[in-house]
């Protein structure tokens, strides 16, 4: 029973990390229509600014987080308007084709700048350690993981669906040029989104880095798993990727401490049926 | 005297490079209804979309309340006071009925919707549903209702009875009057049944080929049975 | 009467919103049959349930006799119930020849063929041609259906309806977007079809209704509020307050 | 007018498929000059050449699926990993070395792969299934890595040999024989493609992939069609692994990866999808781009790789091949 | 007359680093020894193999052998690509000087196969020993699932079996497992009372080595063994305190105490431009050079690959590792295997501090191959 217990607790929080890391993902995806495999570049941008604001100029943690978030939606400002801006609206593949190319620069750079090894961003010592939960402990920075995925997934949620700004966003992505005939400013709407999703990349970069470590591979090495998660809640929808992650976590551990050598089996196997029960994802939109 | 609400001179417009309109003049008084007549495939269609900013310009210059709004991209026009009901409706599909009225709004308070439910009751029932739930009329009505929301001073209407029922169509028609009449509006009407688009309209203009073949009073193209015949193609069917 | 095709007891409800309610209905061979009602009373939903695209809640359709009602859409067309749609429908990247060339082929059984070009069958081609003028738009024959205007795309989603050959045609608001020039060719066109073809029109035109149908189902909330000859629904009360306004009044000279 | 108008149209559409015949042959001729051309231009690169025309058979398959039907997929690599194995296994394990049975192992291997990844793959629409497609090439490799007896799991399965072809032209260092095995069984390939595309069943798919409820509408199976469509693609991709596993003598578990399928999507989208030539043309560019860059600095090439494909989004968004064919098309429409 | 050497590794992607380092230990080995051999200048070419792909690899030591007209193969990170090579050597008369890959067999694939780096056998065999020595009767072994993984867990299980240990329990775990927390789980489950560990070194090391910390392992006194590959030097800045006291053997320690390995690291690190990244295939590099350079010396440039591979044969020196061999037999290197505990030196950074010496290893892969 203890074992169960261990385990759930386990798989949620892995399962939080992975919804912190990819939330931003499902914005650009479902909401933009954006295919933007280079999620994972601008996390581990993130990811490398923290690890240099905390770890080489000894700021803390907290100020590192704000400025990571910053320092990448400032840098991902002119890739969204030489880049991004002209394949909204564009077929899925040529998008994969723009954002598989803007990962590749991005790790060619970091690896150039930065050097081929891993980063770490030193935690506080708030976040370290371990906190006793009675029948085992947990580190403390995953209850935290847990806690910004909770406050992001509410705030994100509340933000596209109860505000005129989410609003005017799913109707310039279901038409742009009629939200524009509307008098919708579409541009800008479209960059603030982008500017979110990347802040959000950044943050869950540097939140989950304690799981999935910054070094130049990072964009590609965790691409897939993004696109699962995000894909398999139904691409757009905050309640739908948090159950996917918290799904997908708990199999995936649980399939993992049962029989780690088919773990892999377990968790594929287990996004082939839920996307033949859900064809459309845990909570597509329909479009 | 305010300034003239729209005027055109000499606009060339397509796609890619198909040339449709070719050197497109002419200018509407305030209040006015123009309805756009022409046969299959002759422009009308580019010619509103043209002037609400979707299609690619190719010369000529296109003035909004005496402001030249030609370099202007889409959403600006819509907000010096331009609205457009497309052909295709252009339902946000993933919207439901109230969020795609909202974003015709243009900031005007939330309680204004209820002008919309007023003009369709229809609309009122299913305002929890989504775009792409509605049928056929349903999403004509949401069209025309979203954009007239935003009290534009020159509304551009694309053929807004297609599927309409013919009560519908006679109050809706009664309201486009009383919008030009009360609400300083400007109309310019595409449609198809010709003797609807008559009974309307104050001035007509028709388009044979991307060009604008003939221009005057409902009234004279009435008379005018070669005209009609030539340019609409109906003179044989009454 | 023998049906080509009967409707029993059909319901479908969305979400609590019964759209159609206990809807029956038959047509014969050769009977021409207009649907109206106003926006929003089921109609298209009526062609999607028979169609197969959705599935009824409860309810049968039959097709010559079978029932057809576990039968997916595409093996209703096989048995001759061909459907256009309300907004067109179209391979955008297609020429209009290919549209109708595709209908044809899959009609002989043919699409399953990996060798040959069907611009080099001339059978194919001489009937594309000849279904492509009767509408008018044979001059479209290989532009693509993106480039051309939204009237036109109408009329080539009925000649590939009628490429298909169906038993039982239905037709979601053919004229809609129409040019008043050019309902003259569609009307022209359903003169044409084979008399022994079954046909409901869904249609908003009323002069188009009243030229071409011989019979008047009005559909109102999902239930038949009336079923019989043009001549009598003008009459009818219900449905001149429900539908038609002061249509009624108007002469027509049907 | 119509009249008039219809008898233009009846030459046009008269003058076609003689043009359309012409051009096939003139496809299959400029494959030909190409390949002589490379034959010549790097005459100490023909392993190279030969790993390239592996790719493009691949590259060709997944245009089959996702060009013609609209199916995104990024985990082709499963037919073409299936048919190298299949080829591999004929001949490690049971010693049958002929290369043309090996390729029809691969043929065999790659169908009924590409007939188990239609089934699942079929199942989903849009993102969901690039997702199942990504789920299955992580389940043939983990397969194939679990499987070591069989494959030689992550160590690769060598002891592959092959004899001369038809007992007379031995694989050699130089890569003579398997260049020209490689430009046989292309030009094989691409004119039975050609063939197939251009037929109803490749019309047929192209109606399916803008949309399948329309075919439904006119009594087609879309289903069918693009599970047919998938086991061709399958029996292509085959014999590309075929190729690989008979000119490399190896097969490792990257012919199922992932990577190796987005690799093929991007070299596919690179030359404009739906069009044979755009297939080949991106393969070709991308391959000898990478070859090109990777030797010229072979630790920051990759940035190089990702301008080239930004560059071609921005320049050329229909890809190379297509954005070329479009321009002279629009030129040749303006020459009328 | 101009020698080429064709070089193939990782030099971007995943593994970009350990590319780095064989580069860094060819370069250090010219700098040191200088490019010439008698009258013979020696010119490397590199190409790049991001990942295991060996249809790529056979094709690039196709171009090198044909096109560049190299008279070496060298490098290969890893098996598949370095067995898809063997093949080949033998009609282009080239030797192949293995840099990494480290499965046993590869050298019984041709005679022309020299190998300077290690095998998985080789190093992960002695800590049996250590475990044994510790007191420890029953562990655990966790290992990714592939090629190197299932040697370590062999090798590991045929040695401490024969110790008189037990291995409770043979976990293998995906190669992409990040989330290391029920694999932790299951450990503490098993009751053993070590845990011997392989993953290949990188991001998922880190991620092992935080979880055995983090989920009270360490703390519960489970201890810890596992091969060299886990606490590389390039990894320990990032591992931190959490690799303290991790025991391991390996065939290099960057901090080896020797004037050859100073002399070594110097030359290496100017090559890769920081001390921090150097590690263990940076030491395969520059002996595989020298071994090279012998065989180049023993030819006299002439092109023969079986008299070269001959000339190196039992071949004795001194490696910034320690004093090593060529095994004649199995052409592969003899040598020292240490003892290193993670260690934090007076400056703050981390090292691998030597603390027991194995003496003259060979390879126990093939042996139990046979
Ligand atoms: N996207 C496009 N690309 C190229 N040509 C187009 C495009 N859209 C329309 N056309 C062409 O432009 C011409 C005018 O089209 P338009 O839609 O303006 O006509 P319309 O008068 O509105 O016709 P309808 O009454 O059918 O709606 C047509 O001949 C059509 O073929
Ligand atoms: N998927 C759905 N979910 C919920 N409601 C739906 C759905 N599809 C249709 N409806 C509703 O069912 C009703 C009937 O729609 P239908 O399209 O059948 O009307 P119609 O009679 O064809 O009208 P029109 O003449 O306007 O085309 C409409 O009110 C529509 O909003
Ligand atoms: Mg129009
Ligand atoms: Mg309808």
């Amino acid at each position: 029973m203890q074992t169960v217990f261990s385990i759930a607790v386990d798989a949620l929080a892995y399962g939080m990390v992975l919804f912190v890391i990819s939330i931003g993902l499902s914005v650009t995806m479902g909401l933009m229509r954006v295919v933007n495999l280079a999620h994972g570049a601008f996390a581990m941008i993130g990811g490398y600014i923290a690890s240099y604001a905390a770890r080489d100029l000894g700021l803390g943690y907290g100020v590192a987080v704000i400025a990571a978030v910053v320092g990448t939606v400032i840098i991902a400002i002119p890739v969204e308007r030489f880049l991004y801006r002209r394949i909204y609206g564009a077929p899925e593949l040529t998008q994969v084709l723009m954002t598989i190319g803007i990962t590749f620069c991005i790790i060619g750079i970091a690896n150039y700048v930065f050097g081929p090894t891993l980063k770490t961003i030193p935690l506080p010592s708030g976040l370290q350690g371990s906190a006793d939960l009675g029948f085992r402990t947990i580190p403390v920075h995953r209850l935290f993981a847990i806690l910004c995925g909770l406050a992001v997934a509410g705030g994100l949620w509340y933000a596209i669906e109860r505000t005129s700004f989410g609003v005017k966003l799913r109707a310039s992505v279901d038409n742009a040029s009629m939200a524009a005939a509307l008098g919708v400013r579409t541009e800008i709407i479209y960059a603030l989104s982008f500017a979110v999703a990347v802040g959000l990349a950044a943050f869950g970069g540097v939140v989950g880095a304690e799981l999935l470590p910054v070094e130049p591979y990072y964009a590609l090495r965790y691409m897939v798993t993004f696109l699962v998660v995000v894909s398999v809640g139904g691409a757009g929808s905050i309640p739908g990727a948090l159950i996917a992650c918290l799904l997908l976590g708990g199999i995936d551990t649980t399939g993992r401490y049962l029989m780690p050598e088919f773990g892999e089996f377990f968790f594929y196997l287990a996004v082939i049926a839920i996307i033949c029960i859900f064809p459309r994802g845990l909570a597509g939109r329909t479009k | 005297m305010p300034a003239t609400p729209l005027e055109v001179e000499n606009l060339s417009a397509g796609y890619g490079p198909t040339r449709v309109l070719e050197g497109i003049s002419f200018s509407v008084p305030s209040g006015a209804r123009l309805a756009v007549l022409g046969r299959n495939g002759m422009g009308k269609t580019t010619l509103l979309a043209t002037l609400a900013g979707q299609t690619k310009r190719y010369d000529g210059t296109i003035r909004i309340g005496g402001a030249d709004v030609t370099a202007m991209p889409s959403a600006s026009r819509a907000r010096k006071g331009l609205g457009y009901v497309p052909q295709a409706r252009c339902i946000f599909p993933t919207l439901t009925v109230e969020e795609n009225l909202f974003v015709g709004l243009k900031g005007r308070p939330k309680s204004a919707l209820e002008e919309a439910y007023g003009m369709f009751p229809r609309l009122k029932e299913r305002r929890r549903n989504l775009g792409n739930q509605l049928s056929g009329g349903e999403q004509q009505m949401l069209s025309t209702a979203r954009t007239i929301l935003g009290r534009p001073s020159v509304l551009l209407l694309d053929e807004p009875l297609e599927g309409l029922a013919p009560v519908i169509c006679e109050e809706l028609m009664a309201a486009f009057a009383e919008l030009a009449k009360t609400g300083d509006m400007t109309i310019l009407l595409v449609e198809q049944r010709i003797q609807s688009a008559l009974d309307f309209a104050d001035h007509v203009i028709v388009l044979e080929r991307g060009r604008l073949a003939w221009a005057g009073t409902p009234k004279a193209l009435s008379d005018d049975h070669a005209a009609v015949e030539r340019l609409l193609g109906v003179g044989g069917l009454h | 009467m023998n049906a080509v095709f009967e409707v029993a007891n059909l319901k479908k409800s969305f979400g609590g919103l019964a759209v159609t309610n206990d809807v029956s209905l038959s047509m014969a061979p050769g009977d021409r049959v207009a649907l109206i009602g106003p926006n929003g009373a089921g109609k298209t939903t009526f062609v999607n349930l028979v169609t197969g695209n959705l599935q009824p809640d409860s309810g049968d359709v039959r097709l010559a006799g079978e029932t057809v009602t576990k039968v997916g859409a595409n093996g209703r067309v096989k048995r001759g119930l061909v459907r256009s749609f309300q907004v067109t429908r179209l391979f955008l990247e297609m020429t209009s020849a290919e549209h109708v060339a595709l209908a044809i082929l899959q009609r002989q059984g043919r699409t399953g063929r990996m060798f040959g070009n069907f611009l080099a069958m001339p059978d194919v081609m001489d009937e594309v041609s000849e279904l492509l003028s009767t509408l008018g738009i044979a001059h479209l024959m290989h532009r693509k259906v993106n480039e051309i205007a939204y009237g036109q795309q109408r009329l080539l989603e009925i000649a590939v309806a009628m490429a298909l050959r169906p038993k039982v045609l239905l037709l979601d608001e053919p004229a809609a977007g129409v040019p008043q020039s050019d309902t003259g060719r569609i009307e022209q066109a359903l003169a044409d079809l084979p008399a022994d073809l079954a046909v409901l029109m869904i249609e908003h035109d009323m002069d188009l209704v009243f030229r071409f149908a011989k019979r008047v189902v009005v559909l109102a909330a999902g239930t038949i509020i009336f079923d019989g000859s043009p001549a009598d629904v003008t009459k009818d009360a219900r449905v001149r307050e429900a539908y038609l306004g002061s249509y009624a009044n108007a002469s027509h000279a049907a | 007018m119509a009249a008039v108008m219809n008898t233009e149209a009846g030459v046009s559409a008269s003058a076609r498929p003689h043009r359309s015949l012409g051009r096939d042959a003139a496809g299959a001729v400029a494959i030909l000059i190409v390949a002589v051309i490379g034959y010549f231009l790097f005459p100490d690169n023909l392993a190279l050449l030969t790993r390239i025309v592996a790719v493009a058979l691949l590259v060709l398959s997944l245009d089959l699926v996702t060009g013609y039907c609209g199916v995104a997929t990024l985990g082709h690599a499963a037919l073409f990993g299936s048919g190298a194995y299949a080829a591999g296994i004929l001949s490690a394990h049971y010693g049958i070395n002929d290369p043309l049975l090996m390729t029809l192992a691969g043929i065999a291997g790659g169908a009924v792969a590409g007939l188990i990844s239609g089934v699942i793959i079929l199942r989903g629409h849009g993102l969901p299934q690039l997702v199942l497609s990504i789920a299955l090439i992580h389940l043939f490799h983990e397969f194939a890595n679990k499987a070591s007896s069989w494959t030689g799991g992550s160590d690769g399965l060598s002891g592959i040999s092959a004899d001369p072809i038809l007992g007379y032209f031995e694989f050699d260092l130089y890569g003579h024989t398997a260049y020209v095995f490689a430009i046989v069984l292309l030009l094989i390939v691409f004119v039975l493609l050609r063939l197939i595309v251009r037929s109803p069943f490749g019309m047929l798919c192209r109606g399916i992939k803008e949309d399948p409820l329309r075919i439904k509408a006119m009594g087609a199976s879309p289903k069918a069609a693009l599970m047919k469509m998938y086991v061709i693609s399958g029996a292509v991709a085959g014999v590309g692994g075929a190729l690989n596993a008979i000119t490399t003598q190896v097969v490792g578990l990257d012919s199922l990866s992932f990577t190796l399928s987005a690799e093929s999507l991007v070299m596919l989208v690179l030359g404009g999808t739906g069009s044979l030539f755009g297939g080949l043309s991106g393969t070709v560019i991308f391959m000898l781009f990478e070859d090109y860059v990777s030797a010229a600095n072979p630790f920051h090439w990759l940035t190089m790789v990702g301008a080239l494909l930004i560059a071609v989004v921005l320049f050329a968004p229909k890809g190379l091949y297509g954005s070329a064919a479009a321009f002279f098309n629009r030129r040749k429409e303006a020459g009328q | 007359d101009t020698i080429k050497v064709g070089v193939v590794g990782p030099f971007s992607g995943p593994f970009a680093l350990q590319g780095k380092n064989f580069k860094a230990g060819i370069d250090a080995y010219m700098a040191i020894n200088g490019n010439k051999v008698g009258d013979n200048t020696v010119e490397v070419i590199y190409r790049d193999l991001p990942a295991a792909d060996p249809a790529q690899s056979k094709a690039l030591a196709q171009e090198l052998v044909v096109k560049e007209k190299v008279q070496y193969l060298a490098g290969f990170y890893f098996t598949p690509d370095a067995m898809a090579v063997t093949p080949i050597l033998k009609q282009a008369n080239t030797p192949l000087v293995i840099m990494n890959a480290a499965t046993s067999a590869i050298v019984t694939k041709s005679p022309l196969v020299v190998r300077t780096s290690f095998t998985t056998w080789q190093t992960s065999t002695p800590i049996a020993k250590v475990a044994h020595d510790a007191g420890v009767s029953k562990v655990i072994s966790v290992v990714s699932d592939y090629g190197p993984g299932v040697d370590a867990e062999n090798a590991f299980k045929a040695a401490f079996e024969k110790e008189g240990g037990q291995v409770v329990e043979a976990i293998r775990m995906p190669l992409s497992t990040n989330d290391f927390s029920p694999i932790m789980q299951r450990i503490k489950d098993s009751g053993a009372q070590g845990v011997f560990a392989f993953l290949p070194s990188g991001p998922t090391t880190l991620g092992f080595v935080k979880a055995y910390n983090e989920n009270g392992l360490k703390a519960a006194g489970i201890k810890f063994f596992a091969p060299g590959d886990l606490t590389q030097e390039s990894d320990l800045p990032a591992l931190g305190d959490a690799a303290l006291g991790i025991q391991t053997t390996f065939h290099y320690a960057v901090s080896h105490d020797s004037p050859e390995n100073k002399a070594f690291v110097e030359a290496a690190a100017k090559a890769i431009g920081s001390k921090a990244e150097l590690s263990f295939p940076a030491v395969g590099a520059y002996d595989g050079m020298n071994v090279i350079y012998k065989m180049i010396e023993a030819t006299g440039g002439k092109q023969d690959a079986a008299k070269a591979v001959e000339a190196v044969k039992g071949l004795t020196w001194v490696s910034p590792r320690g004093p090593v061999s060529i095994d004649p037999e199995s052409r592969h290197i003899t040598q020292n295997i240490y003892l290193r505990e993670v260690t934090k030196a007076d400056d703050g950074t981390y090292y691998n501090k030597e603390v027991q010496t194995f003496e003259k290893q060979g390879d126990p892969g093939l042996a139990a191959a046979k």
